[in-house]
Parts: C-alpha cells; structure tokens; sequence
C-alpha cells in the first residue's frame, strides 16, 4: 500500500542524526518534525530567520512577530538564534544545514528538479527552495510517485521549469526510497506490500532494481 | 543644530520625496515585520509606477496589497507572491511585471546594493529559468551565476525600537529583510513602534546603525498575522 | 546524547585535527579580540606549513608573532602587518610569503568564504597592485574587482560569552573579524570568556548562530593592549 | 609659513558638517576630531567595528575590548553602534560615510593617490585605506606639501604604487588647500604667509592658479 504523508515522514525522519540542522520544507516536510526520535536532539532552520524552530504556540503565547518560513506562527526552542534574511541564506547557501527535506512537482535521473511552477497556471515564485537545493549537499525530496493521473514524477528529464540541476540525490515517494546515481534512480526500499512492478511501471526515468529491495521499516510511532 | 536627530513627526513626512516611478525596497516576510503604515502612506499618497522590491506582496487589502489595488505598482521584484488574488489578475492581466528572483538571492543582491558590492556570484539558480540572460562562471568546478545588486531610492523598514540617532533594533523574526533594505536605501525610512532615548541601546546589539538610516517615525501596528496556528 | 553540546574541556581537544599545511582563518584586529590561547596551543602543537588568514600578525612575543618566532606560518594573508620586526625579518628573508590584501575586502573575502558566495566585485583596489592578475569589469560606468572567497580548514575565534550550544556574543570592538571566521572555518573553535545556559542569550542578539561553531571552549585570557593610550 | 599639524587640522574641519559620519586616518586626520566646531554633531566612524568613537579612556575605564583602527583604547559615545569589520566595511564601501580624512605619500592630476607603500623600504600594509579611497565620495588626503628633501608630493603622475586611482578631490597640504578638476591642482587656498609662487615651486603636476587666491582663516581655536 502506499504510504501515507505520515508514514512518509516517519521513513525521512529515520535519516535524521543526532545534532543536525535541518530544514523542513512545506507539507509533508513539515510533518517530519512529529517524528524525531526522543534521544535525538535535531535543530530546525527556518529560511526566513529562526535557527531553532518549536512548536506551534499556544493562545496565549502566540505573536506576530514569530513565524516560520510558511508563514505560521511558531516558537523557538531555547538555543534559538534569529537573524536577517541575508544571514539566513547565508548559512543555507554556505553549505550550513546538514538536511533539507522538501516537495517537488518531479525529479530525473540526473537529479534535477522542478518544483516551483507549472506554465500557464499559477506562479507562485520560488520563495526559498531555489537557494536550499543548490545550497545543501544532503537533500531528500518528498513527493507523490505517480500524480492522481498515473503519471510518473520520476523522469527521465524534469518536463517543467527546473528549481535547480543535478542537485538531488535521494527521494522517498510514498511507493518508494530512492537514490540517484550515475544517471539512473537505484531502487533502494519498497513501501510495506508495493511491489517492485508497480514502482517499475510508475517510474518514467531509467529505475535500477538490485536483487533485494526490502520493505521500508517502520518504529513504532512513538 | 539637527546633528543625527532622524525623528519626523507625521508619515506625511516620512514619506516625502517619494516620486512616480521609484523603486521601494521594503522589508518584511509575508505580514511578518512589514512597514504597515509606511505602505498605507503610499496608497494614501497616490504615487503610481512604483517597482517594488520585497521578498511578498501582502494579501489582498493589507500590506503591499493595497498599493496592488490602486494598481500604483509597475513592476515587482519578489521571491514569493503566492497568497494574494489580485497580484495572480494584475500578472495576468499584464498590468503588473514581475521579477521572480530567489528568496536568498534577493536577501544577498540588497545586502550588496548597501555595501558597494556591485554584483556576486551564485549556484542558485544555475540551470533555471532564473539563470536566463545572466553569466555563467565556474569556480573550482561548479556553476555559479552572477547576480547584480539591487539598490532604490526608498527603502521602507519596520523596527522594534529605535533611537533618535536612527539605530534601529527588530523583534523576533520580524527581523527578515529589514535590515537588508535598510542598507540599500537612498533615503531610508523606518517606522518604529518604540523610540528610546540615545543610549540605551546597546552598541553591540544593533541591527542596524544610525548611518543607514534617514527618518524614524513612530507608529502604531495592526500586525496581522497570515496563518495563525495554534497547538492542538 | 551529544546533541549540539559544543564544549570541549582542554585546548588540545579544541584543536585536534590540526595537520600541518593547513590554512587557519583568525578573528581579531591587532591585539584586540585575538584567540589567544588558541594560538599559543598551536605553537604548543609545532604544527607548521600554515597558511593564516588574520587582519594582523600579532607583535613579536604574543598572539600570531607567537608562530612566526617558531616558524610555523608559510604564508600570511592581511591587510596590514606592520608593529612586528619579526614578521619584516622573515619577510625580508623570504621565509614568509605574504599577501596583501585591503581589510574590507579580506573581511567580505571570507563572510563569503562562509555564506556559500564564491566570488564578488569591489572597487577597492582597482588600479594598484592589489589588481594585479584580477579581472575587472565595469558596473554602471565604474571599474570592479572580481575577488574570490576565503575558506580555511580551521577558523579560530575568541568570544565574549558561548552557550554550550555554540551561541556566541562578543564584546565591544572586539568583534572585529571574529564572526566572520567563525563562518567560514571548516571547524570552527571559539574560546571564550564564560559559558551561559543555554537560553540565557536572547536570540535576536546572538551575532554567530551555534550553526557556524564545532566547538567551544573557556579560557582566561591576558587581553595585552597594543596601544594604551589614556585621556590627558 | 607653513601650517603647524594642528592647524591643518584645523582647516580640514571647517569641511564637517552637522550630521556628518567621518572616517579619520591615522596621524594629523585624527587629530581632526579637536576641532569639531561645538554647535556641530559629527560622529565618528572607526573601521575596526565601531561608530560613534569617543575620547580616549581614564586610567580606570580602559578596556582592551575598546579599540579604535589605529589600535589605541577609546570609548564609544552614546548612540554608538559596534559591529564586525564586515558590517564596517560594508558601510564604507556602500559609501555611506559622509567625509573621509586620510593621509598620504603622493597625490596626482588623475586624482590618484599613493599611501602604503615605498617599493624597497617597509612595507606594512594598506589596511583600510584601498577600501576607504574606493568607497567614499568626499576624501580629505592630508600630507604635506612637500618631502624634507623639497621633492614634492603633487604630482604628475603618482611614482609610488597606488592606493587608489582617480578618487580623490580635495587635498590639503601644510601650504594649500587644493582641489582637483580635470587632470590639474587647483589652487584654492594658501597658507598663511605663504606665497603662490613658493606653493608653485613645490607642485609638480600642473596647477591651476585663480586670479584670486586666498590665504585660509582660521576661527580662533576653541
């Protein structure tokens, strides 16, 4: 069965470490932060100023003056930092965060990525994503395998307007993690009861399937 | 003598000199920190063919949504203008050009407008749409793009506190692009919900020094908040 | 769980890793904010073959001078390195290679170095030596430098006080270079003054995020002043 | 006869203007600062990190963490600010300094000026200085007119190497005020006492002399 955005979470939070920085994107990015195993301590950065992120606040503690890159309010956790824009993305482009995770439209096999507008509908703009895949050396991409179409996000070559080139090397789908090399995703975990078929047939891009691919492992939600 | 005293007394004054035709850096991050009033003297003010720079362009009937409505605004510079139908019609309809320029980008090209760095290079956007026309150059193996500054002739601010030398400090993250505008102004403005006597701000703890900044004026904020969340 | 906790307990721990050859970025201006002990624990260590990326080099007997008595420096890059006969000497002799660079410039050198920027134009130094082998290029009618970032292997830094997460404020002018090493260091140590709870540094006033830091450790310090100089 | 270093200090000041940020150079520039007329508020920018440089300290407030660019102990005045050299520079380099008052070994017709070092001799370094000349509009080079030798330091063409290139516009030595407008010194100002044709004698690049030249006044120092 398909993940669900959950359990999508659950299996990118499993690539979290103990004293990263990370930053979570919109969506299901965002749900990642539900997972973070207790005898981890992870650091959340927020592009627009907040390294620290906490939970959101309550009634009473909430303020329009803290918010996160999605525009929510939230708070920082003690250890925070908040600084400017430019000091945000410094950190960001400077190779600073040790985990990016966000969405995207589609990926190809060389890593590419469009995620950020979809010609003659709605541009939104690309907000910080263009500066975070080009900044991070360790990014996983989230995102539904096959659109509600049955066609494939994992191409051959990105068909829409990139947010940034050969800069991905891992995604997790909600069929399947996978890794990208030398051209080609490499089939590394199958969702829990997805066969290796359904992933071939949903997967556009050259797709490499090695003798064992395993079922993805879940914790226990904790 | 006048010496570094920047207070103005009225958003009327804050505001003078503004033309037709301006570019306006203004800071904030979605409603986050923006210079609420400052925009509204603008709207009240009529200037029309104005380029903005600033990272949104507010939502519909507040923050730069205003100047949207009385279709004052020729051209944006943004990372991000979701959340706002107007700004979607005006696109459309080829009333309102649009730069779309990443969000790290824009931080950086106003932080060079201020510290006379004319143009730098980076690895965002190599390969996108945002790489069209511009110079590709490669440094120690990689693709790097050059980016050129942005400064304007008005740069609007929203300060925590601020004292009549114009040091200014921010609250929390209202901070965002603030500080970055500020520095690219040819006439920077900063609205302030408290000014303090000289002094008792700590020199150390500045956001932004004195010397950056033309007029402080003192108002009273709405703050709206975009997306209020609230824990389960 | 080790977490962010960033503190280590003796100065070897702070500058392990250490190799010779490498290059170390500096924080301090003359005397005045200068890693001192961790400069004196690399004499201690003998590591040589160094490349030190520092404003100044210390005077003879303290702070860098320290590592030029034993020979440890191959190359200096600063902007000014006079108040040190020993530095003239080595110099003079050859033994040292130096690369002169003005202080704006080797400051943005390495806030670049840090902020993932790989090179930038500047007006400084167009038509002196300093352009020497540099491409320039005109900006709006005006002659630029192109200069390229600093990164060194390890960035070493004296705050004022750290939490144990890496947060660091500094005192007065002794600022100086210091935050901006700390970005740029492939390791980063900050030795400091005291350590706080983590909490107690109010995160709008931090000026280096515990981000850029690897490890933090306290120290007593002599604070030598280069020129006393008192009101008469 | 020739201006004593505080009265070139003197004259250099009656170019302050309320509310003006200035960068005074190590030597007769600081000494700038004496003479800030009393009705004016002027603030001084020091390019180790600080705006806003007060008076040296007492015996018992000096502090090693207080320095000004010339490496001697200060103090900050109220309203000062204290940043990184990063933030300094970009102040300056952004031309956001009103005055910059600064020494020098030669000065040319071009405007270009020579300061930090002599080819053979020592060479220390040109700190701040390239970045001081690029970034500001309105540059004060104080010097005096002449070497002891009688070798003057207006100049066709500058022999040592530069500083910057075609950036200065005003220059004061201990014999004239000078200022520079299409590859010629104009004599603007003499000295007290001292005559156009021994001001001639010691200029080497060409000079342009008014009719009417001038000698400077002096307020009585206060």
């Amino acid at each position: 069965m398909a993940l669900t955005r959950e359990q999508m979470a659950q299996r990118v939070a499993q690539e979290l470490k103990d004293g990263f920085y990370v930053n979570l994107g919109i969506g299901i990015p965002t749900l990642v932060a539900n997972y973070i195993p207790q005898d981890m301590a992870v650091m959340l950065q927020s592009e627009n100023g907040l390294l620290g992120m906490g939970e959101f606040p309550t009634g009473e503690t909430i303020d329009a003056d803290m918010i996160n890159a999605g525009k929510q309010t939230v708070t920082a956790v003690k250890g925070a930092s908040i600084f400017s824009s430019a000091e945000s993305f410094a950190m960001i482009r400077g190779g600073h965060v040790d985990l990016t995770v966000l969405g995207a439209f589609e990926v190809d096999v060389q890593g590419s990525i469009a995620s950020w507008m979809i010609p003659n509908k709605l541009v939104k703009g690309m907000g910080g994503a263009m500066d975070l895949v080009a900044g991070a050396d360790n990014i996983i991409v989230t995102m539904t395998h096959a659109s509600k179409n049955g066609e494939s996000k994992l191409l051959d070559t990105c068909s829409l307007p990139l947010t940034g080139k050969g800069c991905i090397k891992k995604v997790l789908t909600d069929l399947a993690w996978l890794e990208i090399e030398d051209g080609a995703f490499i089939l590394k975990e199958r969702a829990p009861g997805v066969t290796v078929e359904e992933i071939q047939s949903k997967t556009q891009g050259k797709l490499i399937v090695p003798d064992n691919v395993p079922e993805m492992q879940f914790a226990q939600a904790s | 003598m006048a010496g570094f005293d920047k207070v103005v007394s009225t958003y009327e004054e804050a505001m003078q000199g503004l033309e037709d035709g301006m570019t306006i850096l203004a800071g904030g991050f979605g409603l986050c920190g923006i210079p609420e009033n400052l925009i509204a003297e603008i709207q009240r003010k009529g200037t029309t063919g104005l380029t903005i720079v600033s990272n949104n362009c507010g939502v519909d009937g507040f923050g730069l949504g205003l100047l949207l409505e009385k279709k004052q605004v020729k051209k944006m510079i943004s990372s991000y203008v979701g959340e706002n139908a107007l700004f979607e019609k005006q696109l459309l309809d080829g009333e309102l050009e649009v730069e779309l320029t990443p969000q790290g980008t824009l931080a950086e090209k106003m932080r060079a407008g201020g510290a006379g760095i004319p143009a730098f290079y980076t690895a965002t956007g190599v390969g996108t749409p945002v790489a069209e026309g511009k110079e590709v150059r490669v440094f120690a193996g990689r693709e790097y793009l050059l980016e050129e500054a942005i400064t304007g002739e008005f740069a609007i601010v929203k300060g925590w506190k601020a004292d009549r030398y114009g040091n200014v400090i921010y609250r929390h993250t209202a901070q965002n692009f603030n500080p970055l505008a500020a520095t690219a102004g040819k006439i920077t403005v900063v609205e302030v919900e408290e000014i303090v006597d000289v002094g008792e701000l700590e020199p150390s703890q500045i956001h932004t020094p004195g010397i950056y900044v033309d007029r402080v004026v003192l108002g009273t904020f709405e703050k709206r908040i975009e997306k209020r969340t609230i824990k389960e």
